[in-house]
């Protein structure tokens, strides 16, 4: 190592894109053997950081050290060669291969010499089967991907990183579709990297996580580096402070909302597949905020979409203001209005190709349209600059491409898309992965505010603060079924947990 | 492009369009019209790709720019009529070949023209080769019943030649009365692989009962003796007469080794040189005539170039 | 948009950087240019208005079959079918408007029709297989590629079975009425200009086409499910319906340019319109639509195909060999897609 | 997949759902033995050695060409050159492998040159031409159907003007040697049986590809890239080179194939494979390979080509009329593909 006592530096960072200074002379020194948290607001400019040493972009400006050498990181294959690895906050699964193609993408074991070299299958298999006990993950190497839920994606995606025995691992929001054990398993992980002299850059929107593991931590605001402390010297509200340029007293806005009478009832739900929800009873009030907890798998997101027209049900009813309602596709959901912001952002979310206008207006436009088809482009554009405003999404203008915005961002606008459309009913599954603490804020006070108005939510979650802090009731499922609807101002964590688990043991 | 238009300087300038550039048979006739036109006028030859609405655009062009003469190798006959028209109105004398206009078209103005063979005769006398055959190898009849099973590979359907050889062709052995029976008919597409795979099919569908092959052209011909040959056609005595049309040089090879019973020559090299002669002729302003064209003018409007028979005993006729 | 703007008055506009956005983002257009320019220097003739005309009628057809082609690509699909389409049209309006003394009538005993009726029947059919289309793409989940190569060969095969119908039997069709020849290729004339119905036609078509796409619902919707299918269904895009329209809007553009093709050539067969789907596909990616769906404009669709009417006729126009312009035809389209897809690709 | 199989064990096998899962998941075989059997229904003389032979001689220049497009088709591209490749090296081939005293040879004083020679040119003539392709592709970012529409027309206006250089002037060309056409129609014959060379060579192909895609590195990383480049790019691979390999390979298959076409018919002109490419992309998708990339397996390529080789076969068998041909061959691929495509589809 260096005299500097640096594993790895980055100096002077500076990247541009058209329109938007990512990274503006950024500066970040990581130890071998900590775990370096790297912090900031959504678009704060944190994954392109990382991109750049990962060498999926390439900066403007500055240098890149690694072991007190300067280096020119051209792609990936020069990263990971010089023992960079990396878990993307954006997932890369190759759908229609196996988990063990995954893994060991780019470096599979071959046989034979030469021309002749064959993949050798059995190594393949033995090594997997072995990374994958090891850190207690478990799947079937022969499972192809496009079947496994996002959790095991996620999974997947840190096992193959660390798998590459790196120096240096980068995780970009590697916990934002883990929950309970998986997190718990991840930060074991750490830990023996740690003891290993691993440095890990940890970019993660949850402070409680990145107090308790980190040991230093970085902040980032508006492509600009801020500053680094020991995380010891650390606390929740300072590091928000840092984050946001200003004080967030709060965490949870107040709420004030008085639950009404009920606007959706569910009786005896169950799907056509045994493995999903069964038996769903549950009422949902005007203005309440009804919280869904449980453990990955728990069959949450497809009981929402079932309530939202996306899968077909096999016993049950779904009484909408009293009335026994059949709900066929979103399109009727959206007619009888429901909306869903769904837990895929990627996959079921953003238009990446479109521009904010169009990702905002896009379930909406039916109200924009005058007689003879054509749209109100004025009163489109008007409400959906409104919509992003309200929101706080930073993009350079309207018309930029989303899928050039941050993924917090990208969030923002998919919440802008459905608050639009006037809902009664808001179907939320994991509404602030990926969002900043100051977003996050922002997000609750809306939902808060919605409540008050009188509409209706129900919101999946993982982080047991968000249902606690947000919930007026608090329904837990696992494995399809529900064990327990407790009230959200008294419940607590244990509570949730142990009904989480309940039908496991 | 610049170059050629100075040494070209001062001589009429006469466009023609060929109907697809890769016909074998118009590759030949559009080589002859350069041939015949070298050193005496700028001829510009251009490829309507198969395509009606691309050869009306190259008219348009060669419009515009003024050309003495047009030369127009139609792809669908019926258009002719659209071209004329704008040939009338730029006051640009025309002639057709290959593809023969309607009469009501030919009529339309007195400045067009058409070379060319009449497609039926084609047809005629690949029929007229198989009569022959038939009356020389009583044997051909192998059933013995008196009437001739054939299968027929088609060209392109819709396509002029095709349609006119398919029917002629067995019209001729009727009229030289003698019963037809079609056992299998299929498009070969003028394709030598085709050919050769649809002629496999019949074998297995029809095997022995077949007594003749007729095919539109000779490519599909060729593909056809393959398909015979593996199957154990041409040796040992085991023979079965094919026909084409076109005279390739293949063709003629095979017609020497005895594999192909004859084929009809469709005469490229005359029917460009008229064709170049009469445009040349009418690019300067001049009223076509025997004289001057060299070729005999019937009604006014017609060079008739006749199609030949082809067998092995003539076959240097055609080379 | 709106702050890109305010930096423009900022920065000033000639600096570098400015210029290569400048090119960057108007590629197409600057080939379109250079291309005339290339051409106009070997031969200055080629700048006239006879080019012009000559040039704009023959993309007329040409521009109506690749914006129908846009709405198929757009939504992330790609249509086989067109040049069958046209062909089938063409025949069909050809073969009910032929006048009444021509020797080989289709329909020996037809009446004079009011003329919209036939041009509706094929822009009908046309619609019919884009309907069939989109029901095998959105019902069937068969991947477009597929569904209309299937089309493809069953509508040949259809029209082929109605134009070898006795007394047709295969002979093209000819003789078609002056009124509806008329419409491919009479002009509007004044004292000193002439300007071709067929242009008109292709003008006001692009027009429709430019407020569907941008202005309706229909056309956000296409864009939506050509950028993401599972993030339209979720946003309660009626997917299935919206393609359904789509490739029927489609399918009737086609049948539109097959009646047009008849008119302006005077004739029709069935082999009409065969692989006009590659060149309406090429025009429409050249001029910026992406092949993975959800990009795409009118504009851009309109230089592209006149990318390619330029090409074909410029270089006929100077003499050049045809095998040749097929080797400078691809040249040219590799390098201009080359050169316009830089505006997509994120610099590392 | 281990899972599937305990409960297998467990539940019988002939349960319904079972059933369903395996006719889903072999739907593309399941179709062609159908076909076959509704064949042999109509004329029981289908079930024959010489169809079989037949069948087998005739998809197997088609199976190489498809198995080269799958190359393409796997990493999420589509080859639009394959037909003039094949028309290229077919030309190429039997320009030099001319019998010595035919009238009117390509090369008119060419010494025999030893056989394989010219192929070996023709295949590299083809390799060339993938490169080309893949380098448009990885290099310039040019989406694969213009990259190789591109590539297309400037390849066969190349070979128009090699087979129309002096004293060809695109002629056809004939007279080609024994020793080559044997290449092409020659077989193994024991005392019962017959086995044809180019079959032999097919299953080598067949095999050889089958270990590419299956056990080597460049064959996993093809249906990486295919399935998500993003990930084949951050998991370090080289993705240009990949491309670029995989490109020349199919080219070189193509090549293959063209050589294989002129020695069966035993000629060959500029316009030899004409169109193959829509055949062999649809041979592969009926297969069961995804014009989305990342999907597709040898066998299912091989069925996919076969169920087109009983189409074309058995229909000119039965003696269907032409025109209908199309027509039910237009309904078999559509229904084929989305009978197969279920097994894709996750129920709702
Ligand atoms: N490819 C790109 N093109 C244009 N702009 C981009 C691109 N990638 C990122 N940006 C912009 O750069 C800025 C930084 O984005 P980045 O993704 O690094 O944020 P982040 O800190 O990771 O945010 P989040 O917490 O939401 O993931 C944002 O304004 C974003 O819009
Ligand atoms: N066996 C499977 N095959 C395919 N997809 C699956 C399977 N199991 C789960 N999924 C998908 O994974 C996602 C999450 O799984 P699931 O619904 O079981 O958990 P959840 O309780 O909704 O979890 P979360 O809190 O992450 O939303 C869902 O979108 C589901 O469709
Ligand atoms: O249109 C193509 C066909 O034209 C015919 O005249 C010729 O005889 C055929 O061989 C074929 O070339
Ligand atoms: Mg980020
Ligand atoms: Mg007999």
């Amino acid at each position: 190592m260096a005299e500097t006592g640096f594993l790895l530096e980055m100096n002077h960072i500076s990247k541009e894109f058209p329109g938007v200074k990512a990274l503006d002379n950024v500066t970040l020194k990581v130890r071998a053997g900590t775990v370096h948290a790297l912090m900031g607001e959504n678009g704060a400019g944190k994954s392109t950081l990382m991109k750049c040493l990962f060498g999926i972009y390439r900066q403007d400006a500055g240098e890149i050290v690694l072991n007190g050498q300067k280096m020119d990181i051209r792609d990936s294959k020069v990263a990971l060669d010089n023992g960079i690895s990396m878990i993307h906050q954006e997932l890369h699964p190759v759908p229609h291969r196996n988990i063990m193609e995954n893994i060991w993408l780019g470096r599979f074991p071959v046989k034979g010499f030469g021309p002749f070299q064959l993949i050798d299958e059995k190594k393949m298999y033995q090594d997997t089967t072995e990374l994958l006990k090891e850190l207690e993950i478990d799947i079937d190497p022969y499972a192809l991907v496009r079947n496994l839920s996002v959790s095991k994606i996620q999974s997947l995606e840190i096992a193959k990183a660390v798998s590459y025995n790196a120096k240096v691992i980068i995780m970009d929001e590697p916990t934002s579709s883990l929950t309970g054990n998986e997190v718990e398993q991840l930060f074991k992980i750490i830990g023996d990297l740690k003891r290993r002299g691993v440095a890990i850059i940890y970019i993660s929107h949850k402070i409680e996580e990145i107090l308790q593991i980190s040991d230093e931590v970085s902040v980032m605001r508006d492509g600009k580096y801020i500053g680094t402390w020991p995380a010891a010297e650390l606390s929740t509200d300072m590091i928000i402070t840092k984050m946001v340029g200003r004080d967030l007293s709060q965490r949870f806005p107040e709420r004030s909302n008085a639950p009404g009478n009920v606007i959706l009832k569910v009786e005896g739900l169950t799907s056509p597949d045994a493995k999903s929800f069964q038996n769903i009873h549950f009422e949902l009030r005007r203005g309440e905020v009804l919280g869904i907890g449980g453990l990955v798998g728990a069959q949450r997101t497809e009981l929402m979409e079932a309530l939202f027209g996306m899968r077909t049900i096999g016993a049950g009813k779904i009484y909408l203001n009293g009335v026994e309602t059949q709900i066929k596709s979103p399109l009727d959901a959206k007619k009888r209005k429901i909306a869903l912001l769904t837990e895929e952002r990627r996959v079921t979310g953003i238009f990446p190709v479109l521009s904010v206008l169009e990702n905002t207006a896009v379930a909406r436009l039916s109200s924009y349209e005058t007689s003879y088809f054509l749209l109100d482009e004025k009163k489109r554009k008007a409400e959906a600059i409104a919509g992003i405003e309200k929101l706080r999404v930073k993009t350079p203008s309207i018309a930029t491409l989303i899928k050039n915005l941050s993924g917090g961002n990208q969030q923002k606008v998919l919440f802008a898309r459905w608050l639009l459309t006037e809902p009664d009913i808001l179907l939320l599954d994991e509404p602030t992965r990926g969002i900043d603490v100051g977003a996050k804020f922002e997000i609750y006070s809306i939902i808060a505010a919605l409540a008050k108005q009188g509409k209706s939510i129900i919101m999946i979650s993982s982080e047991m603060p968000e249902l606690l802090g947000m919930s007026d009731r608090i329904m837990v499922m696992c494995e399809g079924r529900i064990t327990g609807i407790i009230d959200g101002k008294t419940a607590t964590e244990e509570e949730i947990m142990r009904l989480a688990t309940r039908r496991l043991a | 492009g610049g170059q050629q238009a100075q040494d070209t300087k001062g001589k009429p300038t006469i466009g023609v369009a060929i109907y697809k550039f890769d016909d074998t048979f118009m590759t030949g006739v559009r080589n002859a019209i350069s041939q015949a036109g070298e050193g005496k006028a700028q001829v510009d030859i251009v490829d309507s790709q198969n395509s009606q609405p691309t050869q009306n655009d190259k008219v348009d062009l060669f419009i515009t720019k003024k050309t003495n003469a047009l030369a127009i190798n139609p792809v669908d006959r019926t258009a002719a009529g659209v071209i004329i028209d704008k040939a009338k109105k730029a006051n640009i004398p025309v002639v057709f070949l290959n593809r023969e206009p309607l009469p009501e078209d030919m009529k339309k103005w007195d400045k067009v023209y058409y070379v060319g063979a009449k497609a039926e005769e084609s047809g005629t006398i690949s029929g007229q080769l198989i009569v022959d055959h038939w009356k020389a190898h009583p044997e051909m009849d192998k059933n013995k019943d008196g009437v001739l099973q054939y299968v027929m590979l088609k060209g392109e359907p819709g396509h002029q030649d095709a349609e006119l050889r398919t029917k002629y062709s067995v019209q001729a052995v009727q009229d030289a009365g003698i019963k037809v029976e079609k056992v299998a008919e299929d498009t070969g597409m003028w394709d030598r692989v085709k050919g050769q795979e649809k002629m496999a099919a019949f074998l297995a569908a029809h095997g022995d009962k077949i007594e003749a092959v007729f095919a539109n052209n000779d490519d599909m011909a060729l593909g056809a003796i393959e398909a015979l040959k593996a199957n154990g056609y041409f040796k040992d005595g085991k023979f079965l007469p094919v026909v084409g049309v076109d005279a390739t040089a293949p063709a003629l090879k095979a017609l020497e080794e005895g594999t192909m019973l004859g084929t009809v020559l469709n005469d490229a090299k005359n029917q460009g040189k008229a064709t170049f002669n009469l445009t040349y002729v009418l690019a300067q302003g001049q009223t076509p005539n025997k004289e001057n064209s060299g070729y005999e003018i019937v009604d006014g409007k017609y060079i008739w170039i006749p199609y030949k028979k082809i067998t092995k005993a003539n076959m240097n006729d055609a080379k | 948009m709106q702050e890109e703007t305010k930096k423009t008055v900022l920065s000033p506009f000639f600096a570098p950087r400015r210029i290569r956005e400048f090119v960057l983002q108007n590629a197409i257009y600057i080939v379109l240019v250079a291309l005339i320019a290339i051409i106009a220097v070997y031969d200055p003739r080629f700048l006239s208005i006879t080019t012009l005309r000559d040039i704009t009628l023959q993309s007329a057809t040409r521009v109506i079959i690749a914006l129908g082609a846009a709405f198929v690509l757009i939504t992330g699909g790609v249509d086989l079918s067109i040049g069958r389409v046209v062909g089938l049209s063409a025949v069909l309006s050809g073969s009910m408007l032929q006048v009444a003394d021509y020797s080989r009538r289709f329909y020996p005993n037809l009446p004079d029709l009011p003329i919209w009726l036939p041009i509706l029947l094929a822009v009908l059919a046309g619609l019919a297989v884009g309907l069939i289309n989109g029901f095998i793409v959105s019902r069937l989940s068969v991947p477009p590629f597929i569904a209309t190569l299937g089309t493809m060969v069953i509508v040949y095969g259809v029209n082929s079975i109605y134009f070898d119908m006795k007394p047709n039997e295969s002979q093209p069709i000819g003789g078609l009425r002056a009124d509806f020849t008329n419409i491919g290729s009479g002009t509007f004339s004044g004292e000193s200009f002439s300007f071709p119905y067929i242009v008109l036609i292709a003008i006001v078509i692009a027009a429709i086409v430019w407020v569907i796409f941008n202005k309706t619902r229909l056309g956000k919707n296409m864009y939506a499910i050509g950028g993401n299918v599972n993030a339209a269904v979720v946003s309660g895009i009626n997917v299935r319906l919206n393609l359904l329209v789509l490739y029927a809007i489609a399918g009737s553009l086609y049948g539109m340019a097959g009646v047009l093709e008849a008119a302006r050539t005077g004739g029709a067969t069935n082999n009409y319109g065969n692989m006009y789907e590659l060149d309406a596909i090429a025009a429409c990616v050249v001029g910026g639509v992406s092949t993975s769906g959800g990009i795409g404009t009118v504009p851009g669709i309109l230089a592209g195909v006149l990318i390619f009417g330029v090409i074909n006729y410029g270089l006929t126009f100077i003499g050049v060999n045809p095998y040749w312009q097929l080797i400078i035809k691809g040249l040219i389209i590799v390098s201009a897609v080359a050169f316009d897809i830089r505006k997509y690709l994120t610099r590392k």
